[in-house]
């Protein structure tokens, strides 16, 4: 077969257990395929992608339509708080990345870990409240079950909040937002950049509130 | 209003709880600055000025006025009792005070008509203590619900 | 009750030709499986019985964990051919919890929880064969597992059934075929050497002055088949001591 | 039980030359022994003990209707219970998914006619027939436990006595049936072919029989092949591991050859045996 | 539609509420109304009462306490988790009070208190949110009266309504007892009462008393 | 990145649309979603159908079977219908007995059919107190996504239209039933009931013929069941109050749509007769 | 026109924080409920308490049947309620069916109302549900007609006290759009008289 | 049977008619001469020749992946769902879970099924569940399990093959990493005859002796393929065959599985296909 990388227009599409190539010095196996006695092999039905990365072409294979996918080590995901408690927060990861999960994931943030300085003044309900939605990264796997997630960057945090009557709250600083129809203040722990679904969620709004 | 005392109690207990560290803080007030110019486009001028609560919930305990609810009699406790005497105290006038406006007596004699029957003859002489008593409940009042 | 006449004879014997208070003879062996921590079979009469004892170890499930004693877990399950008529399912249902439940009581009277906290400490029991005085012998023959597996105890805990034959004869160690002929049936779990009462249970009913003695009949089992454990006990520890050549044989 | 990778490779090794952590070669079983009628409730029942595997089979017969679809059938049910003796993990239901998986191997072993005949069983057409309880109690598992309990299965059918029908009177729809209770005038059933089952278990590149415990954690996968007579009667795969269809072939020849050793052996310990021989558990 | 000191259901709004500056105060069973938000909805059956110059609140039948901040309780000490009790104060959920909320705790020296204590706290807070907290000291970190009570004393539970009567400073029935015998009681307004004196017939009698307050 | 938002702010994202006088899908508030039938599939079923609306899918099958007649019915048949919701057809569903849901919508489904008299229990007498046909109606979700009770009752009458039981010859002397599967009969169908249901959303908006989010996200849903010009069930189980207004307006439109699915009931049937 | 009689006694059971027997004519059902209480996990919400109703029915265990009027009730409850102010938290409603002469629903209905209002839990407004019935005569009543066989259909209504706008319907047997309508009039008059018994009921409770 | 609640229950006792057909007297090998005479089958295939199939993917909308496959009329639907925590598990597990569960809709055979699962139903996804494991590269979900769900709408032989040919295309439907395209075929043999792919009335046939000769063999074998790698995932069968027939029939069966492979291809390419157009619209 050519191992030439194909273009979105005509892609080279594969299925599980398909041989690509040989995987010699200068391709290696990549995500979506697997190696096995010499030979790279897809592992999804989708179409193949292979990247220059020094000087070694890795072969990927994506599929484009649904994707399994598990939180690993390091992702950054979208997470719903459910329960608060002095200690740490519990949520469910909806998003991995920008691939949406039908069935969520439990996860579970500690006081430690939700801001980066001044760890032990951390005061959970001051961060996130039920039902936020919060950017985080997932940490090393450690318990059986549950994933452990950490806010502790500027860009992680609460990215959507609701305020008790029910409006979509706006960061006014680092540390709080506000109801823009009852002008209540709550504390969180806000992440900074906004990323650009919560955008569309914006203008969304925006033409709603045009409407009304 | 609440909200702030609240604040300043439990602050208190993590002053005590840890040490200071300034370095962060320094850290901390530059985030907050940078914070603050990154959204300040999206603030608008309304939003500025606070706005302020319809309504307040609270507790049953300050709607009836509620005492503290540890007592001793008859020097079971000393100790708790040189409290009450000290807080129910400077209460007497207001207590007064209310009395002339609203109704108290027919009502308690109302509420309490069948108490009567048990320890009615009791009824009058516990209310002159119980003037002494509603003294200090200002004060009380005042530090007891934040 | 005029049916439980005939449950001695003239002559004084029993249908199987035992006397008022002597057992059904009782064999036993510690040590049967290698899996286990202890293990022990145990027939009395024609009611066969195994028991494995696993532990102590880490609670299975740790919301159950208990900061000061170990938990003890008892499983009481009757092989589906063990009784005359075939069984549908082997535990599960309601007898055989209730056993599991009382052997639980009967043990803790004797292990020493409060060494292992945090821990647990699961005991099961097997009928193979059904003859009347299941949870005596099931009883009895977790005594033993336990002693193989080395957890300590405090006593012996033995277990006996007795009844009233005639309407004023105690008599030992009830049989299936009698326990059917009808008349009372009491059960004790008892410490044989502190003399207390761990568990009692009654079947039928016969008036309160004969209690006693069926009672007295019923711990002086208990005494004698704590004879008979401990002989076993003491064959298997010399056993065990010779081949690893520390008990002196005698 | 849990292997760390030393201990596997180990294990691995032994099998390669041919020389296993027991001593034993590849095609070697380990010490068996075997009793019968030890269950005197039942009508027929066996007691094998493979290394530490111990396995008590006990068989009940009961008058039952014929299935409707199969009127001149008898019933056969084969039922396995892991006791909790054997392991923990076995209280409660928990040992249910090893009992099924053990009960249809041998319900789908057992199903042939050529293997075992059911016809035999039926008394009246239709309306009545002899219903066969199998009971098999796992108290111990060592590995191995297919060919235990096929070998403890078919000892204790070999052991069964069916009663006997004296006579049989009808009147409407009710029927009694006289049946013979001196143990004299039963009948004992053709056990001649009834299957027996030998996992061969693959290890590293090679395949071997009666795996212990350990040696099973180490097999990525093993075929288990039922062999009644000299034909196979059930073929089923264990394991989470895939066989090349050339191993697969390997496998069931070796399975043959072993299950006819094995069958030859039972049958000379069951021709020696001494029935009602009341040790038990207390050897 | 709704009138001051009269019996009022779910469902009825209170109109033209008094107010200062905008603020009004409001107690148990009362709802700002979304139709119509300068009114109040009554969201419980019960007495609407109001006391100048601003406070609103129901006066009916609660069975089961609601933690609200600010409210002095007593608690059974369920479980330790960590550096925190968990305390059963007769809410949905357990209450946490954390070991550094006694009186001169510290990191080193925690407090000694077992499960099973009886505890006489302040809930700090109460959100909806998260499980209620509580503290045993005041705002000068003082136990006053809080904290654990002396294991000698005698717990029961009576109705929410009788608790607030009791705690009534205008309520005789207490100061009259204390005339009787010495005593001492602790009253959570979580409808928990917790009595000692001075001998076991003493705590009877007044049980039965306060009972018979219960009844009527 | 709708897809996000979707999942992580659902009403949002609806009111969204809905303030925009559209549905997600693109639908108008009273508009329904494709419906298709299909009747006769499964041989092994004395009567079967598959019905379609929009993605959810139903699958029935009708199995008959002898029994002996009630005592105090001696001359009337059964109809055990049953609503599997396995676990195949959506992720909310676990393994196992079945859910309250399923238990509920069973319950409305049996009710709708004894309420419309669809089939006279008489008609499935064979020999008063001596025997009786027992109609298994077994309906398989295999695709959960709203409205499953329409989909149901909708599949019920196609397979209920082309259930054919064989002729049976009885002799109640010898109690001898002797079945002729070559001489089928078909069981007359009394009325055509048809099920529609509604959701309230926000307490004001009122949408046909729900999707399973739409359901999910509602605040009160309405089933109503015409049979003719007569109602056959109105079953509001709460949910948010509706004036009389509304719920006249409701039964308008469940009016309008019943005629359109009689003729498409009617148009497969005969298609499938003439095979 | 006749209608049922109403009755009841407040504080049956000593377990739950409120409970009640109920009688609408021969229809008697018991209520209790608890609440708002610990949840379990997977039944948690996060913005509201999570309303559960148990129904039993006067003997054996509960049916499919039994699990309608369940979610039925529940529903109701849980939109009358103020759900929002205990998040995290059950509530639950027992419901015990004692004796049933035709109105069982609307009977069982009216107790978890009442039961609501004794337990104090904060509601939005109450709820009354009337049954109403139509014979072989064509003729709307409230009375249960002495046999089954002489009913052509039977309707339930569920309204609140507010707007006496429809909360919940349910039918049996078929009728016709006018009948329903009659119906809606019927039971729109009916239901004052239960609200006035409701009242009446909690009042002479409130007494002190 | 007891009483199902949660379910409504018919009269206590029913049985099904086809018990009263008139009793055809027809031997077993008159049967099975009629349904192969002279190397002709019913449906007109020679004896080693598979059934035309059908399979669409991506019909269950609610589900992650699905599939849906007609062998003849045999018709199987199955569902493949996102991962999830193994249920009652505290220890961590390396290699994610697959459970399996195979269902008989009630109205799918010509006997009526049960609602609760049955002993054949447990076995049938016993064997699902060996035959997929070694195809799903189960350390890419760690600690998780994937639940695969397999519906029987009509029952006309070869069920069990349709659903695990079925289930493969639901899995990469769904992106599950795989090692390799499954398919699966069975085999029933009778009196020397080799029947592949039987329907509902050969694989009976099959089950029971007819020929009064000892060693002729009879039997059903079903046997599921990897197709790069060339290996068997799951083998099963039952029934009495010699090792010669057995190792012959493997034979068949390796090319028969070969032969389904461009069928799976093609559905899964078109699934591909699908998904780069809708991606281009958006």
């Amino acid at each position: 077969m050519d191992e030439k990388p194909k273009s979105k227009q005509n892609p080279l599409i594969c299925l599980p257990g398909q041989r690509l190539c040989p995987s010699d010095n200068t391709y290696t196996s990549g995500q979506g395929t697997y190696e096995r006695q010499g030979y790279i092999y897809s592992q999804l039905a989708g179409y193949v992608d292979i990247v220059d990365k020094d000087k070694v072409k890795v072969v990927e294979v994506h599929s484009k339509g649904e994707q399994t996918v598990v939180p690993a080590q390091g992702d950054i995901v979208t997470a719903q708080v459910n329960l608060i408690t002095q200690q740490f927060c519990k949520c469910f990861i909806k998003c991995v990345g920008d691939t949406v999960l039908r069935r969520p994931f439990r996860a579970l943030i500690r006081k430690e870990d939700v801001r980066a300085t001044e760890k032990d003044k951390v005061d959970i309900y001051k961060s996130f409240r039920p039902g936020d939605i919060i950017l985080a990264r997932v940490l090393p796997i450690t318990e059986a079950h549950t994933y452990q997630l950490s806010t502790a960057e500027n860009e992680l945090g609460v990215v959507i909040a609701h305020s008790e009557r029910g409006h979509r709250m706006v960061p006014i600083s680092w540390t709080e937002m506000q109801c823009p129809k009852t002008f209540v203040k709550e504390p969180r722990k806000v992440a900074k950049v906004v990323p650009e679904n919560i955008n569309q969620a914006e203008d969304k709004e925006e033409f709603k509130s045009v409407q009304e | 209003m609440e909200n702030k005392k609240q604040a300043v109690l439990s602050k208190g207990i993590l002053e005590m709880k840890f040490m200071k560290k300034t370095k962060e803080k320094v850290q901390k007030e530059m985030e907050d600055a940078e914070g603050q110019a990154m959204y300040s486009s999206e603030i608008t001028n309304e939003m500025r000025r606070n706005g302020n609560l319809v309504f307040i919930e609270t507790s049953i305990t300050s709607c009836k006025n509620l005492i503290d609810g540890r007592l001793s009699f008859g020097g079971m406790n000393p100790e708790i009792e040189k409290m009450m005497a000290n807080d129910y105290f400077r209460l007497l006038e207001v207590e007064e005070k209310r009395k002339e406006k609203d109704i108290t007596d027919i009502e308690m004699a109302e509420g309490y008509s069948s108490l009567v029957n048990t320890m009615g003859k009791k009824f009058t002489c516990s209310k002159d203590k119980q003037v002494k008593q509603s003294k200090a409940k200002h004060r009380l009042k005042k530090e007891s619900f934040y | 009750m005029s049916r439980s006449k005939e449950l001695i004879s003239k002559i004084g014997l029993r249908l199987d030709g035992r006397r008022a208070n002597e057992l059904r003879r009782i064999r036993c062996k510690l040590g049967v499986f290698t899996e286990p921590d202890g293990s022990a079979y145990l027939e009395q009469g024609l009611t066969k019985v195994l028991a494995a004892v696993y532990g102590p170890h880490q609670v299975r499930n740790r919301s159950k964990a208990q900061h000061d004693t170990a938990i003890v877990n008892c499983q009481f399950s009757m092989a589906v051919f063990s009784t005359n008529e075939r069984k549908r399912r082997p535990r599960g249902d309601r007898k055989s919890t209730e056993l599991s439940m009382h052997l639980q009581q009967a043990l803790l009277a004797v292990i020493k929880t409060e060494l292992y906290p945090w821990s647990q400490i699961d005991v099961y029991v097997e009928v193979l064969h059904a003859d009347g005085g299941i949870y005596p012998a099931c009883v009895n023959a977790a005594t033993l597992a336990l002693i193989d597996a080395g957890i300590p105890i405090k006593e012996y805990v033995c277990a006996c059934t007795a009844s009233l034959a005639n309407n004023d004869i105690p008599m030992l160690d009830i049989s299936h075929q009698e326990e059917v002929m009808g008349g009372p049936t009491l059960t004790v779990a008892a410490l044989p050497i502190s003399g207390k009462i761990v568990l009692m249970e009654m079947s039928q009913r016969f008036h309160l002055d004969h209690l006693q003695k069926v009672l007295e009949k019923a711990l002086q089992g208990c005494r004698d088949i704590k004879q008979i454990l401990d002989e076993a006990v003491r064959l298997h520890v010399r056993d065990v001591g010779c081949s690893t050549g520390w008990a002196n044989t005698s | 039980m849990s292997l760390c990778e030393a201990e596997k490779t180990f294990v691995l090794h032994g099998v390669e030359e041919n020389f296993r952590v027991d001593g034993r070669e590849r095609e070697d079983y380990r010490p068996m022994e075997l009793e019968t009628d030890i269950v005197s409730h039942a009508f027929g029942s066996a007691r094998l003990r493979l290394a530490n595997t111990d396995v008590l089979v006990a068989v009940k017969i009961e008058v039952d209707a014929p299935f409707p679809e199969r009127p001149y059938e008898g019933k056969l049910d084969f039922f396995v219970d892991c006791s909790a003796n054997a392991t923990p993990d076995f209280e409660g239901r928990g040992g249910e998914e090893l009992a099924v998986q053990i009960s249809n191997a041998l319900s789908s072993a057992y199903r042939s006619p050529n293997v075992f005949d059911l016809r035999k069983l039926c008394i009246l057409k239709g309306k009545k027939c002899w219903k066969l309880y199998v009971d098999i109690l796992l108290l111990e598992c060592g590995g191995n436990l297919f060919d235990a309990v096929s070998l403890a299965v078919k000892a204790a059918l070999w052991n069964t006595q069916v009663p006997l029908v004296k006579q049989v009177d009808i009147d409407g729809n009710n029927i009694n049936l006289d049946v013979s209770d001196s143990l004299s005038d039963c009948q004992r059933m053709d056990v001649e072919k009834a299957p027996i089952m030998v996992t061969v278990c693959k290890i590293g590149e090679r395949c071997v029989v009666d795996p212990n415990a350990a040696e099973e954690k180490c097999s990525v996968g093993s075929v288990v092949v039922a062999v009644a007579g000299r034909k196979i009667s059930t073929v089923l795969q264990t394991g989470t591991g895939s066989l090349h269809p050339v191993t697969l072939l390997e496998c069931l020849t070796l399975g043959v050859k072993i299950a006819q050793r094995l069958d030859t052996a039972l049958w000379d310990t069951l021709r020696q045996i001494k029935p009602n021989q009341d040790v038990g558990f207390l050897k | 539609m709704a009138n001051i000191g009269e019996y009022v259901y779910p469902g009825d709004v209170v109109k033209n509420v008094k107010s200062i500056k905008g603020i009004t105060i409001i107690g148990p069973g009362l709802r700002q109304n979304e139709e119509n938000p300068n009114t109040l909805c009554i969201s419980q059956a019960g007495k609407l009462c109001f006391r100048e110059p601003n406070t609103y609140w129901i006066e009916g039948k609660r069975h089961r306490y609601i933690p609200k901040k600010g409210d002095l309780v007593l608690g059974v000490v369920a479980k330790k988790a960590g550096d925190s009790l968990k305390v059963d104060i007769g809410s949905a959920e357990f209450a946490a009070l954390p070991m550094l909320a006694f009186e001169g705790a510290t990191k080193k020296q925690k407090p000694d208190v077992q499960v099973g204590d009886v505890i006489y706290a302040r809930l700090l807070s109460a959100h909806r949110e998260m499980e209620p907290e509580l503290i045993c000291v005041d705002s000068y970190f003082k136990a006053g009266r809080l904290g654990v009570l002396p294991n000698d004393g005698f717990l029961i539970n009576i109705s929410l309504n009788l608790t607030q009567r009791l705690l009534d400073i205008k309520d005789p029935l207490l100061p009259t007892l204390g005339k009787k015998f010495p005593y001492e009681i602790v009253l959570g307004v979580n409808g928990r009462m917790w009595l000692n004196a001075k001998q076991r017939k003493d705590i009877l009698t007044l049980l039965r008393c306060i009972e018979a307050a219960e009844a009527d | 990145m709708a897809k996000q938002y979707k999942s992580l702010h659902p009403v949002k994202y609806y009111r969204d649309y809905l303030s925009h006088n559209i549905r997600p899908d693109g639908r108008e508030f009273d508009e329904f979603r494709p419906t298709l039938l299909n009747v006769g599939t499964i041989d092994t079923a004395d009567g079967s159908a598959i019905s379609k609306l929009g993605r959810t899918t139903v699958v029935c099958g009708i199995k008959a079977e002898f029994c002996k007649p009630k005592a105090e019915t001696p001359n009337k048949g059964f109809i055990v219908p049953n609503l599997e919701l396995s676990p195949l057809c959506s992720p909310k569903f676990r393994p196992g007995p079945p859910s309250d849901q399923a238990q509920v919508l069973t319950q409305l489904i049996a009710d709708i059919i004894e309420n419309s008299h669809c089939i006279d229990l008489k008609d499935l007498c064979i020999f008063p107190d001596r025997l009786a046909w027992c109609l298994f109606v077994d309906f398989v979700c295999l695709d959960f996504d709203g409205a499953v009770v329409d989909a149901c009752i909708l599949a019920l009458m196609g397979a209920l239209q082309t259930l054919c039981l064989p002729s049976v010859d009885y002799d109640p002397a010898l109690d001898n039933k002797l079945v002729n599967l070559e001489k089928r009969i078909s069981v007359p169908v009394h009325s055509t009931p048809i099920s529609t249901t509604f959701t309230i959303f926000d307490d004001k908006i009122i949408l046909v013929d729900p999707t399973v989010d739409e359901e999910n996200l509602c605040s009160g849903i309405l089933t109503i069941v015409l049979r003719g010009d007569e109602i056959c069930s109105l079953h509001k189980p709460g949910g948010s109050p509706l004036t009389d207004e509304d719920l006249s307006s409701c039964i308008e439109k469940c009016k309008q749509r019943a005629t359109s699915i009689k003729d498409l009931i009617k148009t497969v049937v005969k298609d499938y007769n003439n095979k | 026109m006749e209608s049922p009689q109403f009755s009841c006694k407040l504080g049956v059971l000593s377990r739950p924080d409120a409970s009640v027997i109920f009688c609408e004519g021969e229809t008697v059902v018991m209520a209790g409920i608890y609440g708002p209480i610990e949840v379990k996990m997977q039944k948690m919400l996060i913005d509201k308490a999570s309303v559960e109703c148990n129904y039993r029915p006067k003997r054996g265990l509960p049916g499919v049947e039994d699990k309608l009027y369940e979610s039925l009730i529940r529903n109701i409850c849980d939109t009358a309620l103020v759900t929002s102010l205990y998040p995290r938290s059950a509530i639950l409603i027992a419901l015990q069916e004692m004796h049933n002469s035709g109105q069982l629903i609307s009977c069982a209905i009216n107790a978890a109302c009442l039961v609501c209002l004794e337990s104090g839990i904060d509601m939005k407004f109450m709820f009354g549900a009337v049954t109403c019935f139509l014979t072989n005569q064509e003729e709307l009543r409230l009375m249960p007609p002495i046999s089954d066989s002489a009913v052509k259909a039977s309707f339930v209504f569920v309204l609140d006290n507010v707007k006496e706008r429809i909360l919940a319907s349910h039918t049996e047997g078929s009728f016709s759009m006018e009948q329903y309508e009659e119906a809606q009039d019927l039971s729109r008059k009916q239901i004052k008289n239960v609200f006035a018994f409701f009242k009446k009921t909690l009042n002479s409770g409130k007494e002190m | 049977m007891p009483k199902d609640h949660k379910r409504i229950n018919g009269p206590e006792e029913t049985v099904p008619y086809n018990l009263f057909t008139k009793l055809n007297t027809k031997t077993l090998l008159t049967k099975f001469e009629e349904a192969v005479c002279n190397g002709k089958r019913t449906d007109l295939r020679v004896p080693e020749e598979h059934r035309k199939i059908f399979l669409k993917s991506g019909i269950v909308s609610q589900a992650k992946g699905s599939a849906y496959i007609e062998l003849g009329k045999t018709k199987v639907i199955v569902s493949v769902f996102d991962p999830r925590e193994i249920p009652n598990r505290t220890d961590y597990s390396l290699k994610g879970e697959i459970y399996c569960e195979f269902k008989f809709a009630p109205f799918s055979c010509v006997k009526r099924r049960q609602h609760q699962q049955d002993t054949e139903e447990k076995q049938y996804s016993a064997i699902m569940k060996q035959a997929l494991e070694s195809t799903v590269c189960r350390h890419e979900f760690p600690n998780f399990q994937v639940d695969i769900y397999a519906l029987v709408l009509h029952n006309d032989g070869s069920v069990l093959s349709a659903a695990i040919t079925a289930a493969g295309v639901a899995l990469s439907h769904a992106g599950v990493p795989m090692y390799d395209a499954i398919t699966s075929v069975t085999l029933g043999i009778q009196d020397g005859i080799r029947l592949l792919d039987p329907n509902c009335e050969e694989q009976t046939l099959c089950e029971i002796p007819i020929s009064s000769k000892q060693e002729s063999s009879h039997g059903v074998i079903i046997v599921s393929m990897l197709d790069t790698h060339e290996q068997i995932s799951q083998f099963y069968q039952y029934g009495c065959i010699s090792v010669e027939d057995l190792s012959a029939s493997v034979d068949v069966l390796k090319q028969a599985c070969k032969n389904i492979v461009p069928v799976v291809q093609k559905c899964l390419v078109k699934h591909v296909l699908r998904t780069l157009n809708e991606d281009v619209e958006d």
